[in-house]
């Protein structure tokens, strides 16, 4: 029972990263329509907005200790942050150690910039050129964005810790009559939860309840329609791309801590994020949060001893497996529209 | 550069070409009398250097490159000289290898064995390489390994840490300075019952692949020697990055020691992991819950920040050695690129050395000739003390660190503190260990 | 006994009742048009017939075999052709190539692996397609990439795919949906000629009277899912029922 | 002749002359020149060449004519691989056998994969193929070393049963993989001048594999079969009603194209008789769709083109390091060089991912036809006649 618990709040913490991956994947897709493999780099991205805002954060000046040495026997220099010199060692340290929380304001324009950018700079090109030269010119951008970040920061993880404060686990178990240690659950992943919850909520209302939103809600129905009626609906695409790009990347701030950034980690995320999407149904934002839950949630029971011992490798093979069970099943995902992606 | 290679074996027959309907021009070279595949013939020679310069472990193959960069300078005679002062044979002059002058090719192996193995195929094809060495993975190692036995070339390896490159997959062609996973195990696990009792329960997580199942096995053997019970082994895939699913249940299951059978980025996110839900600061059993890294690397484990701190792990060599021979090293490789190298520069940089050396004892660049003068070979001042490649399985053996996470380090590459030297008999083993057999060496192959 | 008997068709779509106790008689080698206002049923009765859909119950008889089950390709192969509201061909390929298409269709069946001969071997073939499209006035344009050809040229090149399969009966949903008067009677003209010049039988759905009473030979008039009377084009015109459920609307 | 038209024709002898000539043409540089780092024409990459022109004339059997994008098309090309390096390791080192069962392996699996995944359309079945692809890597890499050697990937061993065969050669080396006696690994150089030249057995065996592959896929193109394949593309629902049913003509592109991938993976391992799992991971995968896109989908040639491309990029430009550019531009003086160098450094060498995504950027904005658009251009500009009917015949020509 409490390994059961234990593993449904494991997949709903990652169903929670997943899912907010792929609400910007498919928000993407569903009111520009096109395929945008570059989004684990947007991600990636993000990630190291956080990374940078914390090297930012420790610009220093160095001061020669003479008490120690160096690996080549010369006198040690120290870094001291200019943070610890303007606001005093304290008050800098903490600013330091806060750098994650920070950079989610930080990365908020960059990301928009970013998208906006990447949209009226490439995307707006290929509307209307066939799904596979998308594919192609945007996974030719996702290399170019990687090894760019490789060339800055190198492809080692880079690590990005939490807030001291949120070091430790918090114990569910006590809570629930079991004895300590049972059930306990790291409290940045608990924030990661309860932020994401919070960016797919936001997302969702400002779709419902603004005119901005049902403009766009009405755009992804009907393209034509909505720019016969003379609403200048391409601004309102590059604007939500922009707001696509930063979901994608405060997904990314937030991940940092959980797993050191590098410079790869928008591919390792791509294809999964694919899935998801897919497995939800192309263009609809609901079934992206339910698959990204389903498959966080069933991907966590997958990696339980007790279902190895029965079925070995199974961990390896579940998110594909439950894909295509599903397709199998729902031929457009989840909640997919017809006719959407089937050409 | 002109050659002319003609393989023995691979000699075209007349009617061969016929069949193979290519009109040759009459102008063909006839059978020479090339001895072995890419003899050098010209001033020069040239080492084949095949690391990984993309993908995860690209930071390491930037590293082992710099290593073979400044191995390829002090062996032509520039630079300090580096180890080759310390080392005990004294038969390099720093005028190049037998007098040639030493040129390198570099190529990059994405840690992919086909990767690895074509990049190995155009050094020996069309770079005449007379000598392949690199590479961070044990995949590639065996892999390259092997193709370097098929061509008839040297394989010097790099980092690879599986028991089966000198084990089940050795070959007559190649060696490895690098320590394996039984030699970790064997340093660790009296370090380890030292200090945390041998009354422990392990829990290990292991990558679900070869180099993870060697290493398991062999920690779980050393440690369990010792009176540790192994409560549960857990396979991770490789391709697995947030290993919260397998870390959650850890706390529960009745161990009290955690063991992360983990390299690069996988040994970087399940410690992350490990530290973030609070381990190290839980109680299991009336004792502190601990953790373990069997391989260090100290490149791989900055991307871990300030989680390692304490942490237990062996590693082949480390910069603070007080040892002459690495003193030297660190010396000219932080004067020259400005910070101190990896073990796996290390190994690298001793690996070239080593080849540069029996090549100049054997007076020849035959693959054959140098194979005999580096087998059952003895020698020092490389860092790790005196070491013995031996014969019987072409790997070295030598003292093996083991290492802890500095408390308070100075700088960022000041990330680990030497326990303990285990001296060289600790480690040793006998050639047919069941853990290493099932291989057989073969006959060297010269190519030609 | 006609070609085509529909017998006691119902369809529902949930709550909707689309199609009620219809009944339909089609004679050989007679041009039978179906008629009745928007959301008659029309649509829902074809895609009955060529397999699109399957009715709740009910039966519907091709050549005294029942379609019901059938996919679409069974159906053609059957004998029965379809013409689309707006042309569906191959736009990709050129008018020669779309004319090929059905004419393998006809000789080899559902699927065959014709792999090694070359399109341009089949003579017999060829010069069956070539003689086609001169009949439909298309033969200097069969080299053309088909989707860069107009509306009416694309229509009459469906159509000509549709013959050359010599179908027993040709459907045809709204044929000049959407056409200027000009073309529109071009198509008459068009249809006209096909009837004249051999064995067909068509059913024809269409909204514009001029085209039906050009045309048919009988009339069924479809008003909510039943056939409201199904007669001879002269008395369609003067029936009350219809002037009341159909021509009234449009007079 | 042959039963080609005669623009097929000519171009099947332009590509035959091509593979013919290979080592001269890939060879320009004289081996000591400074330019020499981009000669190609050694065995092991001009035996890529041709091998992944192969996975990729039967990739666009698939995606060229039916539009079908399989995401997973490397699963083929390993399961192709493992059953070719079986056969050495079971039956004999002749590669007949083992280029057969690879072709049947392959087949049968695409048979099962081609089954399931083509009853979905569009981006549902790209992500089910590459689902299967998936699958089959992870379990490769894990569960299945048994079969597969797993991380490190299957070799041949002297212990080897190989029942036609022998275990171990008379001085105890492993056999080499050979047609009936011609040993895939022999070559011979030629030199002239400067120029050294060589010819390798194993790439000429894969030259004219390739070449036949290649013949059947221009009589692919042509046959009525290729043509409702096309019309798949264009229009399945008026194929329907034309009487025809997709699916079996579907699948059996999709199993043609999975045995030119078998076909593909068992030569690379008779080139070198390794298969390792991550030939069927989906970067592999993504690798042949990008060849295919970037020569020219649909067009006969361009795949191969866009095969030689990537591999020449993988295998050139990964090997140019600092030392080499110092070399090129040596001639400078030495704070311009120095420039020179960092300047080209980033993508060069450990930089080749870079360069190779910011082509693939270039030639998808400029050139939507991929590489076969380029050169049609490059000739229309030759003839120097741009006239919109030009433009016109070329864009409704499916087929170069």
């Amino acid at each position: 029972m409490d390994a059961i618990i234990l593993q449904i709040l494991n997949g709903l913490d990652k169903g929670s990263a997943y899912a907010l991956i792929a609400l910007g994947l498919t928000l993407i897709f569903g009111t520009l329509g096109v395929v945008n493999f570059a989004h684990g780099a947007l991600f990636m991205i993000g990630a190291f907005c956080a990374v940078t805002l914390n090297r930012l954060l420790t610009l220093s000046h160095q001061v020669v200790d003479e008490t120690r040495t160096d690996f080549l026997g010369n006198p040690l220099k120290v870094d001291v942050p200019y943070m610890q010199d303007i606001f005093g060692e304290a008050t800098g340290a903490a600013i330091i150690d806060w750098s994650v929380p920070l950079a989610i304001l930080f990365s908020i324009p960059i990301m928009i910039g970013f998208g906006v950018l990447m949209e009226r700079g490439l995307i707006k090109h290929f509307y209307k050129r066939p799904h596979a030269d998308q594919i192609l010119v945007t996974f030719g951008l996702a290399i170019v964005l990687q090894e760019i970040i490789k060339q800055i920061f190198g492809a080692n993880p880079i690590p990005t810790p939490a807030p001291d404060a949120f070091r430790g686990s918090f114990d569910f178990g006590t809570m629930l009559g079991f004895d300590p240690n049972v059930i306990i659950y790291p409290y940045w992943r608990l924030v990661y939860f309860g932020f994401a919850a919070i960016i797919i909520g936001a997302v969702f209302a400002f779709l419902q309840f603004t005119t901005f939103g049902m403009v766009v809600r009405a755009g992804m129905a009907d393209r034509e329609t909505v720019g016969l009626l003379g609403i200048n609906i391409d601004r309102r695409f590059t604007i939500m791309f922009g707001l696509a790009a930063a979901v994608a990347g405060l997904a990314g701030v937030m991940y940092a801590p959980i797993n050191s950034p590098n410079y790869h980690m928008g591919m390792d995320f791509l294809v999964l994020s694919f899935v998801v999407v897919v497995v939800g149904g192309m263009g609809s934002l609901p079934g992206a949060v339910l698959a990204g839950f389903l498959l966080g949630i069933l991907e966590s029971f997958a990696s339980m001893n007790e279902i190895k011992s029965i079925l070995p490798g199974i961990d390896q093979i579940i998110i594909y497996l439950v894909a295509i069970i599903i397709l199998l099943t729902r031929p457009r995902g989840l909640m997919g529209r017809k006719g959407v992606m089937e050409d | 550069m002109s050659k002319t290679t003609l393989t023995r074996r691979g000699v075209l027959r007349t009617g061969a070409v016929a069949g193979a309907g290519v009109a040759l021009p009459t102008i063909f070279t006839a059978s020479s009398a090339r001895a072995f595949t890419n003899e050098p013939t010209g001033g020069s020679v040239t080492l084949g250097f095949n690391v990984p310069q993309t993908g995860p472990y690209a930071d390491e193959g930037a590293d082992e490159l710099r290593a073979y960069e400044l191995a390829v300078e002090h062996l032509n005679g520039g630079g300090d000289g580096g180890m080759m002062q310390t080392f005990s044979s004294k038969s390099l002059e720093g005028t190049g290898i037998l007098g040639k002058k030493v040129e390198y090719v570099t190529g990059d192996t994405q840690t992919k064995s086909d990767a690895a193995r074509a990049s190995a195929k155009s050094m020996i094809e069309k770079d005449g390489a007379i000598m392949i060495t690199g590479g961070s993975s044990s995949g590639v190692a065996v892999a390259v390994q092997g193709l370097c036995q098929e061509a008839g070339v040297i394989f010097m390896a790099g980092l690879t840490h599986s028991n089966d490159t000198t084990g089940k997959d050795k070959k007559a062609n190649g060696f490895r300075h690098f320590f394996n996973a039984y030699m970790s195990g064997a340093a660790l696990a009296p370090v380890l019952a030292k200090a945390y009792g041998e009354d422990r329960k392990a829990y290990h997580l292991t990558a679900d692949y070869t180099w993870g199942w060697t290493q398991e096995e062999s920690i779980k053997a050393a440690t369990e020697a010792l009176g540790w019970e192994t409560v549960e082994a857990v396979k991770t895939p490789l391709a697995q990055t947030d290993f919260s699913s397998y870390i959650a249940p850890v706390l529960n299951s009745g161990a009290d020691v955690l063991v992360l059978n983990h390299y690069g980025g996988n040994m970087v996110n399940s410690l992350t992991n490990a530290v973030q839900f609070g381990l190290r600061e839980k109680q299991a059993n009336g004792k502190n819950f601990e953790i373990v890294v069997p391989l260090f690397s100290r490149l791989m484990a900055r991307g871990a920040g300030e989680n390692i701190k304490g942490i237990l792990g062996s590693t082949n060599w480390h910069w603070s050695l007080q040892d002459e021979g690495s003193q030297a090293f660190v010396k000219s490789f932080g004067t020259k690129y400005g910070f101190p190298p990896s073990q796996a520069a290390h190994t690298c940089y001793v690996q070239t050395l080593l080849y540069a050396d029996a090549v100049q004892r054997a007076g020849s660049f035959d693959p054959c000739a140098v194979a005999e003068a580096l087998e059952g070979y003895e020698f020092d001042g490389l860092g790790n003390g005196p070491t013995l490649y031996r014969a019987e399985d072409h790997q070295c053996f030598k003292d093996v660190l083991v290492v802890r996470g500095k408390e308070n380090p100075t700088s960022e590459f000041d990330l680990l503190e030497v326990v303990e030297v285990t001296p060289r008999g600790q480690v040793e083993y006998a050639p047919d260990h069941p853990m290493f057999a099932g291989g057989a060496l073969g006959s060297c192959n010269p190519g030609a | 006994m006609g070609i085509l008997e529909v017998k006691d068709v119902n369809k529902r779509f949930g709550g909707l009742k689309a199609l009620s106790e219809v009944n339909l008689s089609v004679v050989e080698n007679t041009v039978h048009a179906i008629i009745g206002p928007n959301g008659a049923g029309k649509s829902t009765l074809l895609n009955c017939l060529v397999g699109k859909l399957i009715p709740d119950t009910g039966s519907v008889m091709f050549d005294g075999q029942s379609v019901l089950g059938r996919k679409p390709y069974e159906i053609n192969q059957m004998g029965i052709s379809r013409v689309f509201q707006t042309p569906e061909i191959f736009g990709d390929l050129t008018v020669m190539e779309n004319m090929m298409i059905p004419l393998f269709a006809k000789r080899d069946g559902v699927f065959r692996l014709h792999a090694i001969t070359s399109v341009e071997s089949e003579r017999a073939l060829r010069e069956r397609a070539e003689q086609m499209l001169d009949d439909v006035n298309m033969l200097d344009k069969r080299h053309m990439h088909s989707a860069s050809m107009s509306r009416g040229d694309k229509r009459r090149l469906e159509m000509a795919m549709c013959l050359v399969q010599e179908p027993r009966l040709l459907l045809l949903d709204e044929p000049t949906a959407g056409m200027a008067r000009a073309d529109t009677n071009n198509t008459i003209d068009l249809l006209k000629q096909i009837k004249a010049s051999r064995d067909i039988t068509m059913c024809i759905i269409e909204h514009d009277m001029h085209v039906v009473f050009s045309l048919a030979d009988r009339i069924t008039v479809l008003a909510q899912g039943t056939p409201l009377v199904e007669d001879v084009p002269e008395r369609i015109k003067g029936h009350p029922k219809v002037q009341e459920a159909y021509l009234g609307e449009h007079a | 002749m042959f039963g080609l038209g005669k623009r097929d024709l000519t171009l099947f002898f332009i590509v035959a002359a091509m593979a013919l000539f290979a080592p001269f043409i890939l060879n320009p540089f004289p081996t000591d020149s400074g330019m020499a780092q981009f000669n190609a024409g050694y065995p092991d990459l001009m035996q890529r060449f041709v091998i992944f022109g192969i996975l990729a004339i039967g990739f666009n059997i698939l995606f060229g004519l039916t539009g079908y994008l399989s995401f997973g098309h490397a699963a083929f090309l390993g399961v192709g691989s493992y059953a070719a390096v079986w056969m050495f390791k079971l039956l004999s080192m002749n590669v007949i056998p083992a280029i057969l069962l690879s072709m049947i392996v392959s087949g049968l699996f695409a048979v099962v994969i081609g089954y399931v995944s083509l009853r979905r359309s569009g981006i549902y079945f790209s992500i089910l193929t590459l689902a299967f692809a998936q699958m089959s890597y992870n379990l490769a890499y894990s569960v299945l070393t048994p079969i597969t050697n797993g991380e490190t990937g299957l070799q041949i061993t002297l212990d080897d049963p190989r029942i036609l065969g022998v275990s171990a050669t008379a001085d105890g080396g492993i056999p080499v993989t050979n047609l009936f006696g011609l040993e895939m690994r022999a070559y011979e150089t030629l030199n002239i001048g400067p120029w050294a030249f060589q010819f390798s057995v194993g790439y000429y065996v894969a030259a004219v594999i390739m070449l036949i592959s290649f013949y059947v896929a221009i009589r692919i193109f042509r046959s009525p079969f290729g043509m409702m394949l096309r019309a798949i593309k264009s229009n399945q629902n008026r194929l329907y009603y034309t009487g025809l049913n997709a699916r079996p003509y579907t699948l059996a592109a999709f199993v043609i194209s999975g045995m030119y991938a078998g076909l593909a993976g068992g030569l690379l391992a008779c080139m070198d008789p390794l298969a390792g799992a991550e030939r069927m991971q989906w970067t592999a995968s993504g690798e042949v769709v990008l060849m295919t896109i970037l020569g020219g989908a649909g067009t006969l040639i361009g795949p191969v083109l866009g095969a030689g491309f990537i591999k020449y990029f993988e295998n050139i430009f990964s090997k140019i390091n600092d030392q080499v550019v110092h070399g090129w531009v040596s001639f400078l003086p030495d704070g311009l060089e120095d420039l020179v160098v960092a300047l080209i450094h980033p993508f060069v060498g450990k930089g080749w991912h870079l360069t190779l995504g910011l082509m693939f950027m270039l030639i998808v904005i400029f050139l939507p036809g991929g590489l076969v658009e380029g050169g049609q251009r490059i000739a229309r500009r030759l003839r120097r006649k741009p006239s919109p009917d030009d433009a016109k015949s070329a864009s409704t020509e499916p087929a170069e």
